[in-house]
């Protein structure tokens, strides 16, 4: 089962644990939550996420069905958020399940670091004073 | 040709897409770039750093790609999602 | 923040991403749930775990203080069910938080891969007919 | 002494845990493993395929762990948790 969301409104985790609680007799289910953080030097006020719709959707299709493939997930669910975010909401919940904890986790790990260099979205930290469009780090 | 613009490369341009009628000799994503920057300052701005990717319709191409069986070609900065 | 639960009552996953998502501006959570899973052969009425009580806390604490250390983790929560389950129940829960995502993978497989080989519990599979130890692997 | 067993060691032997009184002579966890074997076949059966562990007050150690100052001891098949 694969599942792609890329929504506006705010990233209900509980939820997505409570649908995967009904259905979980995979063995090994592994998450990632990526959360809005706090400026080293400044306040953020807000996390603006800009994104390419018709692109991101087709490169977070193609992530998920490569590691389905590879590591022989038996779920992999992507959800990414855009629009206006606060300190300590979720931007990104990855959730790969399978019979064995390993492939869980290297497929994890592989679906957020292809999107992280890969998918098009796009981050604007705006503070008090000032904007600044996010560059690319790892 | 549609051209679509995101993030740092969308707001110096000041414009998320237009359409834009090439002239015939442009044949490939370098040869786009290269007349754009020709055009107008405010594209040379945008491009100067050449810290920026291109996707003809929908998948990242290199600067030799030829564009004639392209629809829309998007050009924004490294992604930061995630 | 260090929290280590061995209980026999059902595992929320919920309520503990609940939790989480209240306080997550850590930047990378990482969640690992374990849970039972049916036999290739037969089929499973229920997963006993037994645990040697005082051991478990002393060798899950210390997996949670190496981790949070190693790895530079803001927040490290362990939680162990014993006693009996049904398939698709949650047996186990680890949840990693830190600000970079690799500190909170990491720590995360080194918990469950330690726990797996030293903490003391023990599961044995009832069938319908017959009971088995389960026998360590990896 | 007081000494626990686990899962299907504590299945063999039919005990959870028992205090025994242990000779002058008994100074390693090896030396009492041999006890023990001598002691009844029931610990002969339990530890005959020495896929056993031993815990002294809650750290695993060695055959060769001198007992001492231990105050429990804990004998149990290899862990299957997590």
């Amino acid at each position: 089962m694969i599942e792609i969301k890329i929504q506006s409104k705010a990233l209900n985790i509980s939820n997505e644990m409570k649908k995967i609680s009904k259905l979980n007799a995979d063995g090994a289910t592994v998450t990632f939550m990526g959360s809005v953080r706090d400026l080293e030097y400044e306040n953020l006020e807000t996390l603006e996420i800009e994104y390419f719709p018709k692109m991101a959707k087709k490169v977070l299709n193609k992530t998920a069905k490569d590691a389905y493939k590879n590591w022989n997930l038996s779920r992999c669910i992507i959800i990414h958020r855009y629009g206006k975010l606060k300190i300590g909401d979720p931007i990104v919940l990855i959730i790969t399940s399978s019979p064995h904890r390993k492939e869980a986790f290297r497929a994890n790990e592989y679906i957020i670091d292809f999107l992280k260099t890969n998918a098009p979205f796009w981050k604007k930290e705006n503070t008090e004073k000032k904007s600044y469009w996010v560059s690319q780090k790892n | 040709m549609k051209l679509l613009y995101f993030a740092k490369i969308r707001e110096v341009i000041n414009k998320s897409e237009e359409i834009l009628e090439l002239p015939q000799n442009i044949n490939t994503t370098g040869d786009l770039i290269k007349f754009l920057t020709e055009l107008d300052d405010i594209y040379k701005n945008a491009f100067s750093d050449k810290n920026f990717f291109i996707a003809c319709d929908e998948e990242v191409v290199e600067m030799d790609f030829l564009i004639k069986d392209t629809k829309e070609i998007a050009i924004f900065p490294p992604v930061t999602g995630g």
